[in-house]
């Protein structure tokens, strides 16, 4: 069944930065890089997240606090109980031969899997830019440090890495070197300016969508994307060049929680 | 075939509260292989409706209480603008007032748009708390907003009905003498609990919801039959279906055309190609040469 | 655990309707592991009941129309004893009348029989053609019923309910009032239709039935659930519970024992001990150590 | 699901002597000897009927007209369209040995089943009894003598065979020759008669029993047998000599259409 539910205790609690944690479930989720569940606080609400990572045994989400849900959560301990259902949406492709994977802010954690699943799968080149505001907000520098042959950073104040944008930092490299796969993970504008660079270079690339999410299984209508009318919930939240050619939105405009188009 | 005068390729229709939200999704649908598709509720203002979670699934079906999410009438009706600049297919908007002041309000904005069909919510579960015993469970309520739209209505009026009616053969009479060109049913049912044994709790966040899906096919058929033998006035049944042979089943038992809500959810936009194709087969298999030809032929026995 | 003040090895019971005309059948439910047994609702007068088929099924659950076949009160409560001769298990006896009247007479019968609990089917929907509305709908029955029962009664009275009613908190509530010992929610929900569409003619001989199985349950523990928050008496829960996770949730719902009756179909007898142990192990695991530790923990959200 | 139906018309009447017809249905019914269906016509009720054969793409049914139902489908024309649900309950063993089979009247077609049956699976002797008022009365006398090592007749007239009952035949045979098994099908009282030579022998029986039946599938009670509780629609209708030792009721009543207990 589409809903069928995980009711778990909190298991695990890691501070990521001043407005990030990352959350541990012991349960079983068969998921892939770019996959969301819908997570339950009683008595709450529910909202979406990207899986950070999966074994056999668990799975975790990295959340950013950041209103009244998140918040909430952000007071729980281990031990307390939330409601998980999942995983929804389609993942990455899972290109192996020379990719790049461009990320910023909270953003990145489907990027972490993908990489992790990327080597798996053993993959020939794999570069990483990974983009925050200041130095303690970037996310699993060390990861990626392991996971990828190259892995650059960039923060806004230079406080690691280029100072810069990461999509600046991904200008640089793309003019040294080509890759058969480009993907991208974060803020809107971000990727919209990333997907600009990819398109000049004429390189084939994915983006990891967000729209307000109610249902996550394609019923309420609540993340659909104009002209096309794409599901996002099911049939993204990562969707691939072609795809978002079609999207007049992107970058543009969501709907709110009312269903009123407002503008990003 | 033709249902409230518009000419439909097929009796196949999105049922409100299925995406309905964008024109974008609109078009979809009907590309995916709807005859009409069938706006969310609209109200005056915008509602952000329930916190989620707003469905759960149960075996044999599912309960929602998204409560009317909707962006309000003005902006609803632009994107029933923009779904007629892009295609022309045959629109219901439906509307939900919280009286008969708001419901004729709501049908005169309608009046001003492109839209084909009104149908009026009267029955929806989820808004008790705020709105109290859905309107159509209440005969002087049908009666008195049903009459009132229709006295503005430029475009044919559905009525939305319950199921938790008791005496649906007197509601659907009452409706068609207000005044109805047709009726919608069912419905969801109200209500189901479901419950998460680990928690303690209800699973939706707003603990109940309206029940939906293949179980209710049977609450449907009996009630339209039970409508269809005493009015006049076409019915578009809605209620669990998800195959062709439903579709034919409640179009036997009186149905004119046909709503689809919870078989998205359960099979994906595909479920439209798929039952118009089931439909076909058994239609060419048991010599129906028209789609009219199924409609209320069902024989007690 | 207790219920009315019988003591009981599991709060598993057999419904009405399933199986409980003979005593052989109600004495092997409870060797097959039910901790109480209802016998089939008995009238004054035997009574054939409807034609078949008087059973069909759908994707979610199952509609019948046997209407109240039963050898007649005299027999019955011969079956009754014969039962007790050789068994000591809990036997509530189930009966239905035409009027109040007919209801004293029953529950006078059931006095002079060694059966535990009486239980007043007032809510069968499969009747309606002859009785009209149930009961069990009607509020000023309930009470009249009930409280004429209670008058007479020598042993504890239940009052089986109807989904169908609207305002299920009210009902409960003057149930109460009307001296009822306890509840049973919910009889079959009416009515269902299923069609034969190559005969074009529903299924069963009576045409529509009283739906029940897994796709009332939802609707059955909101019910429940509306009941528990307004009355002190027990509730006897009975609605699409098929597994032991189903049947806790209707105990933390409000239920202080489950009925059983669809799932016995689906499943056969062997139903109540893969209950039971299902229940067993999901309390074990989550520390509740009595039955009684389940009644009414559900908190809403 | 168990009550699935097959809506069909019937496809051919063969009619068998004066009271007994069979009718033949283009379906698929998966069903073994002692099994039966029930048939519903449309408007009229829903009776429970022994399968006398089936083969890939069709089943049969030998119907004798006794009362109400069963003349109203006697009156029913090929292309007639009636619906079966089924197969129900639980056919006779299958024993490869040496096998006798006593039947009678309209109670033979579950045995002519398992004639082909057991000759299909190679039984080493079979031997078979099949007894009727008089000589039109009796059915499938060639059937049985194709399908039998031996086949004797028994009519109460003499009008063919032996004068006297398929019990009396049977007597006589088991004074000259013994069995692994029987296999009784016939009226109650012919069947107690055959199941007291049974014992008296020693030999292991099976018999076919029938009560009033509504549901077919174990749930209204009205089949049930006493005092063990056996749900005859489902447990039965074929029932070895074990079971049949519990059930006071055989040979001496049976509840009628309301549930009361008649004496046979
Ligand atoms: C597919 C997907 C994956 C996501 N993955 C993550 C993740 O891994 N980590 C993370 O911290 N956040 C993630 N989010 C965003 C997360 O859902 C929101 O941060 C959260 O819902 C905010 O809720 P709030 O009540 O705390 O804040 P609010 O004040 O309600 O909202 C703050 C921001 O979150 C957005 N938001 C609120 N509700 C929703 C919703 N139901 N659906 C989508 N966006 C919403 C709002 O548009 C707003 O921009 C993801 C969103 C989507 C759609
Ligand atoms: C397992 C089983 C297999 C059967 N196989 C055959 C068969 O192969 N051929 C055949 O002709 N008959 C068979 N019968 C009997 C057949 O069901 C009845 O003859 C038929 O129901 C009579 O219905 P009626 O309305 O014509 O007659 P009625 O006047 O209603 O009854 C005549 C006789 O049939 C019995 N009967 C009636 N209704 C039922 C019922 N619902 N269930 C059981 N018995 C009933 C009555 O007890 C009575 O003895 C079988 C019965 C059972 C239980
Ligand atoms: C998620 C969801 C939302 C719904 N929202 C509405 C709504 O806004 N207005 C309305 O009239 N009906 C609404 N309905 C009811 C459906 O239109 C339909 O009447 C009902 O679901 C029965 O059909 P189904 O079994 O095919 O889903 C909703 C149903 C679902 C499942
Ligand atoms: C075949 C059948 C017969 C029934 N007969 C009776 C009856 O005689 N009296 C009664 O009170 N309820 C009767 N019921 C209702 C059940 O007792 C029970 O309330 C209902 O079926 C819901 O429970 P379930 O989903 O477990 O079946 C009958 C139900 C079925 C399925
Ligand atoms: S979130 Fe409901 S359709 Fe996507
Ligand atoms: S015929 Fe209903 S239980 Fe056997």
């Amino acid at each position: 069944m589409k809903c069928d539910r995980q009711t778990l205790p909190i298991a695990a609690i890691r501070e990521e930065n001043s407005s990030l944690r990352t959350f541990t479930f012991n349960g079983q989720l068969n998921a892939e890089p770019g996959q969301f569940v819908m997570l339950t606080i009683f008595s709450q609400g529910e909202k979406p997240f990207s899986i950070l990572d999966v074994d056999a045994h668990s799975f975790q989400m990295t959340i950013k606090n950041i209103g009244p849900f998140t918040s909430r959560i952000f007071k729980m301990k281990i031990g307390d109980l939330v409601s998980v259902r999942g995983p929804y949406g389609q993942s990455f492709s899972r290109k192996t031969g020379h990719v790049l994977m461009v990320g910023g802010g909270y953003a990145t954690p489907p990027l972490r899997f993908l990489a992790k699943k990327l080597q798996e799968a053993g993959v020939q080149r794999l570069v990483s830019i990974n983009g925050a505001r200041t130095a303690p907000d970037l996310l699993y520098v060390d990861d990626f440090e392991i996971l990828c042959h190259e892995s650059y950073i960039a923060t806004d104040d230079g406080s690691r890495g280029t100072k810069g944008t990461s999509v600046d930092v991904m200008e640089n490299i793309l003019r040294k070197e080509t890759f058969d796969q480009i993907y991208i993970s974060g803020p809107e504008k971000m990727m919209k300016a990333a997907v600009a660079v990819a398109k000049k270079h004429q390189l084939p690339y994915e983006v990891n969508l967000e729209r307000y999410m109610k249902c996550g299984v394609g019923i309420c209508g609540s993340c659909v994307m104009d002209p096309t009318g794409l599901i996002l919930c099911i049939e993204g939240p990562i969707v691939d060049h072609e795809t978002l050619d079609g999207l007049d939105d992107f970058g543009v405009s969501h709907r709110g929680k009312t269903g009123r188009i407002e503008a990003l | 075939m033709r249902f409230l005068g518009k000419e439909i390729s097929t009796p196949l229709t999105l049922a409100s509260g299925i995406l309905g939200i964008s024109f974008s999704s609109l078009q979809r649908v009907i590309r995916d292989g709807a005859g009409m598709v069938t706006t969310k509720s609209l109200s005056i203002e915008p509602r952000i409706g329930h916190e989620g979670p707003v469905i759960a699934e149960f075996n044999g079906g599912m309960i929602n209480s998204v409560g009317l999410t909707n962006p309000g009438i003005a902006e609803g009706l632009e994107e029933v603008e923009k779904f007629h600049q892009g295609l022309d297919g045959v629109v219901i908007v439906s509307v939900f007032g919280a009286n008969a002041a708001e419901f004729v309000q709501l049908a005169q904005a309608v009046n001003h748009s492109s839209a084909d069909i009104l149908e009026l919510n009267l029955s929806c579960p989820n808004v008790e708390d705020e709105f109290k015993r859905p309107f159509a469970l209440m005969p002087d309520k049908i009666t008195e907003i049903v009459s009132a739209v229709k006295a503005v209505s430029r475009i044919p009026v559905l009525a939305k009905l319950s199921p938790n009616a008791n005496d649906m053969a007197g509601i659907a009479k009452l409706t068609e003498a207000a005044g109805a060109d047709g009726l919608t049913m069912i419905n969801t049912l109200g209500h189901g609990m479901v419950v998460d044994a680990i928690a303690k709790r209800p699973v939706l966040r707003n603990n109940f919801g309206g029940i939906s899906g293949p179980c209710i096919k049977p609450l449907a058929i009996k009630l339209i039959h039970d409508a269809y033998k005493v009015v006049d006035i076409p019915i578009l049944g809605t209620g669990g279906v998800s195959t062709g042979l439903d579709a034919i089943e409640m179009m036997m038992a009186g149905a004119s055309a046909i709503g689809i809500g919870s078989a998205v959810y359960d099979h994906g936009l595909d479920v439209f190609k798929t039952i118009r194709e089931e439909m076909e087969v058994f239609m060419e298999l048991h010599g129906y040469a028209r789609y009219s030809d199924l409609i209320g032929i069902l024989e007690e026995n």
